[in-house]
């Protein structure tokens, strides 16, 4: 192999060529491996559901959720909104769709602590049997996903009003809204296997 | 390829060939056969060490060739040829070790489907794994032991299962082996062929004294295990209440950690009991020998003796014994 | 890998509007159908093609696999195999 | 290489002991670290055979017994084995694609550093009732057991997270940054093995702390995801924990194939034999290693329908497997051999990893699994993998880029004399196993029954030799590091791009970025090449 001289600014030149952010392959692998993480707990909750069906999750409630449902898929349309405000070059836009994501994620959170709280009322608990393990430790971990989402939206937020972002330069509310459009994805899958299927 | 070339690797492959039926048909590295399966197993398991042997000679050959062959001269600085591949042989030593898996894995499945033939009227055992010790039930018999007897030339059906966590009952002479796990029931049939003793032995690990958790099966004539099954029931009324303590510190596994010449048990996972009679009621203060040894057994955490492990002995003994047999085997470790 | 020079697209907002109007469409007649007492052989199937088909289009469009490098897709494509697989030998018990 | 205070050549040797950024220091700072714990896990494993020397329990009881295997087991495969290759990944993919740096060098430290307390983790379970149940912790003995079962899964948890990070941080720094003209089909084959890991350590990993959540829950909340009475279901655990774990056997094996893959044609003189098929069975294997997982539990009482699949895909990974061993017999053929101590360690990977490889096929085959599966017969096959097989390769590996790490050359007499110790001793000490466990002798036993003890004996004498075997490694790495005679920046004439630069390079790696023209193993004169003898598939 022989050397050439090149200023470093090239360096990185045959990844480039792939057409390749190197920020956003890292966020997209990172959601590779919460695809397996969900993965692994969905399949611990179909297996009970199949093999050890339980009379307790006739107790959960399909309307309550659906609006729930609708609530995290409007929040991810604002997201994009988002998006698309900033690559027209519209920080403003960009800032009110971010705040109304967030409005919207709390209000998602704000619904399923109602749902747990009924259903702890209810008896079902997460000792009260593997239906109660499997689905709180299911929800939670999402519901967990989305307060995360919550916080990084702030962050893209603040960094919004304080300036950053523009027409060029809008890769991090891109990833950002992966992450989010990713949570809303394991929300359709959830709904389906815990609550219709 | 010269002429020349292909002779030696014709020979080569023979010599190969032949010494793997050499080592497939000579060599034997298993136990006893004992039963129907073992011996498939065992054509099975020559059969693969045959290829192994095969393939192992070739290729720890071809390296020991090449080291010696094309080590570098003294003062040889130059490079060898520059050969990037070839197509042909690698298409070759691609294609003949995936015929070879495919082989195997058909020869093992139809291996496995024969294994597991079920005959008509097997002698059903119901197996239940705990720490540590195995219990044998016959069902039709209405039966109990802590040794496993079978008949010799008949199949037998082991339904198997745990009472606590996971066991796996493996029986080398017989080449079977199953997991018994808690809240599941696996099945396996085996039909033994030789009679004799052999050992049984947990394969999956259970605890701290998974080491200890053997037993033996005794493989006898059809009468013999006919007669000692009529045995068995009869010992439900035992003659003296010291025979009676005595079974039931086997039935119940205390012989699988505990040292007592009476009971012929030499486990070493906790305190020896011999004597223990005499000094049970030394060990604690305002606590009589029988108060002692009764606390000890439903409540093993109670006093754990020094430098034995705490946290082995089943807790569960309150309900596995009924009060009368509580009271047996407190009075014949008193008598001890 | 696959190597795919094709620049991220701009889809325009009324592709977004439309594939939100879809999802949310698609939710009422899953909410519907639950609505019916399907026997669960029948239902089942059902509810499973539309969440796929919300699922794919939030990655699709909102997530822009369709318009981006196809390194991306198999990134996110491989996973979701996998899960499929375990998932189905965890129904058996 | 142990304790790097002692013997860092250059004064600034604190930068390791410092949150540094440069993927170099953090490579070192992996491969020191994880070293320390394979010493540990090696103390372990003597006591193991210590106590296995005689039949009965007399050095250890049953109970400390199995906290000592257990931890061994843990410490070699989570805090060893994987990330000591995640150092040479670290250390060598920048360099080795013409980069400064790892893609995230920030999330690259951080990786590394939740080792060290995920270790420290691990070890101070000791003090509250260690772990005792296994590497594979099956439900429930590991629901009921001592609070030190739950730092372990912590410990392990956090140590996935360290890895799943690193495969994310390998896999974008191979796909975007690659210097100007090393495509694809000019990667290095190292390079190739860390892809082809971290593909297994993003998509695997993830599964593995699933469960271990479920395990915390059910310990610490009172959950019952294993709660037998209440419908909780053990093989769940299993099938969880396997999904991770028969891949975790691939993440430790592609990038030790990798490094062999790169020994083999400097030290033959030749080009490396077949470049696309040994790059491609690496994908292959990882693909395939997915889809095998419950291989391991044949006699668990899963449904007997799901055991051929498995049994086929387990068996066909044999294939690739085989491709590469044919194709490194096809590299050093007809070469000008060195025997420098890296291509010592590599030949000894091979005739050993073949051992592991061929045994491999008895397990897969079920009816023989279902009689050997949980015995010795077992140990000494993984043992044959990972032992003789990934543990030869980071040998072969630290002697390889020894002088390009630290500047200095180590001693080529201790060098051998270490081959010869570890290459006798880990015969010696596994193949015995292979033999009590066909006879009869389970794994995990603190005591056994007197017909294997001669077999038992021998054992433990390999054991200790293999042990002993380190001390001269230490020795050399300690005292050539610090006063070894200075190393050039290519002293084996290698055409990779790490030895392209000063040894040890300089902060930003290159001068200036490489331009790379030629491919990675473009040995051998040009000359119309010889015909080539296919001996080495001869033999069948």
């Amino acid at each position: 192999m022989t050397q050439h001289t090149l200023p470093h600014s090239e360096a990185f030149r045959a990844g480039k060529s792939l057409g390749i952010d190197h920020l956003k392959l890292g966020v997209w692998l990172f959601l590779a491996s919460e695809v397996m993480f969900f993965g692994g707990l969905i399949a611990a909750f179909l297996h009970y559901k199949v093999n050890a069906p339980s009379s307790q999750a006739g107790l959960l409630s399909v309307p309550l959720v659906g609006a729930n449902t609708f609530i995290l898929l409007t929040s991810s349309f604002t997201v994009v909104q988002g998006l698309a405000a900033i690559r027209r070059g519209s920080r403003d836009g960009l800032v009110r769709y971010l705040s109304i994501t967030i409005l919207l994620g709390a209000i998602f959170l704000a619904g399923q602590a109602y749902e747990f709280s009924s259903l702890y009322r209810d008896g079902v608990t997460l000792q009260s049997s593997v239906f109660g393990s499997s689905f709180f430790t299911l929800t939670g971990f999402h519901g967990m996903h989305v307060f995360i989402g919550i916080l990084w939206a702030g962050s893209t937020l603040l960094r919004a009003a304080r300036g950053r972002y523009s027409k060029e330069d809008y890769a991090g509310v891109e990833v950002f809204g992966l992450y989010w459009h990713f949570v809303d994805i394991v929300w359709i899958v959830l709904f389906t296997i815990i609550y219709l299927v | 390829m010269n002429l020349r070339r292909i002779v030696t690797l014709v020979v080569l492959a023979v010599v190969l060939i032949g010494l793997g039926v050499l080592v497939a048909s000579t060599v034997n590295l298993m136990p006893e056969e004992a039963s129907v399966q073992a011996q498939m197993v065992d054509r099975l398991f020559r059969l693969l060490m045959g290829i192994a042997t095969v393939i192992f000679v070739a290729v720890e050959g071809a390296l020991v060739y090449a080291v010696v062959r094309f080590r570098r001269r003294a003062g040889d600085d130059t490079d060898g040829p520059a050969v990037h591949g070839s197509t042909t042989l690698e298409a070759v030593w691609t294609a003949i070790p995936a015929l070879i898996v495919i082989v195997i894995a058909f020869v093992s499945f139809r291996v496995l489907a024969a294994s597991a033939v079920r005959e008509a009227e097997p002698v059903v055992v119901e197996v239940v794994g705990r720490q540590f010790t195995w219990e044998f039930r016959y069902p039709e018999a209405d039966v109990t032991s802590t040794e496993l007897h079978l008949p010799v030339d008949r199949q037998v059906r082991f339904e198997i299962t745990s009472d606590d966590v996971i066991h796996s009952l493996w029986i080398p002479e017989f080449r079977i082996k199953q997991d018994a796990t808690p809240g599941r029931v696996a099945e396996m049939v085996i039909t033994p062929t030789r009679l004799g003793r052999f050992p049984i032995r947990c394969a999956e690990l259970c605890g701290a004294a998974h080491a200890a958790m053997t037993a033996e099966v005794v493989v006898e004539s059809g009468e013999e295990f006919a007669a000692w099954l009529e045995g068995q029931r009869g010992a439900g009324l035992p003659v003296s209440p010291g025979d009676l303590g005595r079974r039931l510190f086997s039935q119940y596994g205390c012989n699988a950690c505990h040292t007592l010449a009476d009971a012929v048990a030499a486990g070493v996972v906790g305190p020896s009991l011999d004597g223990i009679g005499a000094a049970a009621g030394s060990f604690v203060p305002g606590l009589d020998a029988r108060a002692y040894l009764e606390q000890s057994i439903l409540d093993p955490e109670a006093f754990v003796v020094e430098g034995f492990p705490s946290g082995v002995m089943p807790p569960n003994f309150g309900d596995r014994l009924t009060g009368e047999e509580l009271q047996a085997l407190v009075d014949y470790l008193l008598s001890q | 890998m696959a190597a795919d020079t094709r620049a991220p697209s701009t889809p325009r907002r009324t592709g977004y509007g439309l594939v939100y109007l879809v999802l949310a469409a698609v939710t009422a007649l899953e909410l519907w159908i639950t609505t019916l007492g399907l026997a669960g052989s029948v239902r089942t199937p059902i509810f499973l093609a539309l969440s796929f088909l919300k699922a794919s289009l939030v990655a699709a469009f909102y997530m822009h696999l369709r318009s981006d490098s196809r390194t991306y897709l198999f990134v996110f494509i491989l996973p979701v195999a996998m899960v499929v697989v375990f998932g189905l030998v965890m129904l058996i018990r | 290489m142990s304790s790097e205070p002692l013997a860092a050549p250059r004064p600034n040797w604190r930068r390791y002991l410092t949150w540094n950024t440069d993927h170099k220091v953090i490579g070192v700072q992996y491969i020191v670290t994880t070293f320390l714990f394979f010493l540990l896990g090696g103390v372990l494993a003597v006591l193991v055979r210590a106590e296995l020397i005689r039949p009965g329990q007399d050095l250890v009881n049953g109970e400390e017994f199995n906290r000592l295997f257990t931890n061994h087991g843990s410490l070699m495969i989570f805090l060893w084995i994987i990330p000591v290759l995640a150092g040479f990944g670290n250390y060598l993919m920048p360099l080795m694609i013409g980069a400064q740096d790892m893609a995230f060098p920030r999330l690259n430290a951080v990786s590394y550093w939740i080792i060290p307390p995920a270790g420290f983790l691990m070890i101070s379970s000791f003090f509250v009732g260690a772990a005792d149940t296994g590497w594979t912790a099956y439900v429930p003995l590991s629901i009921s057991a001592p609070d030190g079962q739950t730092l372990w899964a912590l410990s392990v948890a956090l140590l996935g997270v360290s890895s799943i990070l690193g495969g994310i941080n390998f896999i974008t720094t191979a796909i975007t940054m690659r210097t100007e003209g090393l495509t694809f089909d000019r990667l290095p084959l190292f390079v190739w093995g860390m892809l082809a890991t971290s593909i297994l350590m993003v998509v695997a990993t993830p599964v593995l702390s699933a469960g271990l959540v479920l395990v915390a829950l059910d310990r610490l909340v009172g959950t019952h995801f294993f709660t037998v009475a209440v419908g909780g279901d053990p093989i769940l655990w299993q099938n969880l924990f396997w999904f991770y774990s028969h891949p975790a056997v691939y993440i430790m094996v592609l990038p030790a194939m990798g490094i062999v893959s790169e020994i083999f044609p400097v030290f033959s003189r030749k080009p490396i034999f077949g470049y696309k098929a040994i790059a491609a069975s690496s994908m292959a294997i990882a693909v395939l290693g997915l889809l095998v997982w419950a291989h391991h539990m044949f006699s668990s009482g899963m449904d007997p329908r799901l055991r051929i699949p498995y049994m086929i895909t387990s068996m066909i990974i044999a294939v690739p497997t085989g491709v590469k061993i044919f194709s490194w017999l096809g590299t050093i053929w007809d070469g000008k051999i060195r025997f420098n101590t890296p291509m010592l360690f590599a030949l000894g990977f091979i005739s050993m990893f073949l051992i592991g490889g061929i045994t491999g096929i008895f397990l897969a085959s079920i009816p023989v699994d279902l009689h050997v599966t949980d015995t010795y017969f077992v140990v000494a096959h993984l043992h044959f993998v990972l032992f003789g097989g990934s543990v030869s390769a980071v040998y072969a590996g630290l002697y390889y880029w020894f002088p390009k790490i630290t500047g200095r050359m180590f001693d080529e007499r201790l060098g051998r004399a270490h081959f010869w110790m570890n290459f006798i001793g880990t015969n010696l000490a596994y193949l015995p196993m292979f033999l009590a466990g066909l006879l009869g002798m389970p794994r995990r036993v603190a005591d056994y029954a007197p017909e294997f003890t001669t077999l038992n004996v021998l054992a433990s004498i390999g054991a200790f030799l293999l042990a002993t075997s380190t001390l001269p490694f230490l020795y050399n790495a300690i005292v050539s590091w610090a006063t070894g005679p200075r190393a050039e920046a290519n002293p084996w004439r290698a055409r990779t791009l790490e030895w392209q630069t000063d040894s040890p390079p300089p902060p930003n790696n290159f001068p200036v970025s490489p331009r790379v023209t030629g491919g990675p193993y473009d040995y051998g004169e040009q000359a119309p090449a010889k015909p080539l003898t296919p001996a080495p598939a001869a033999g069948k």
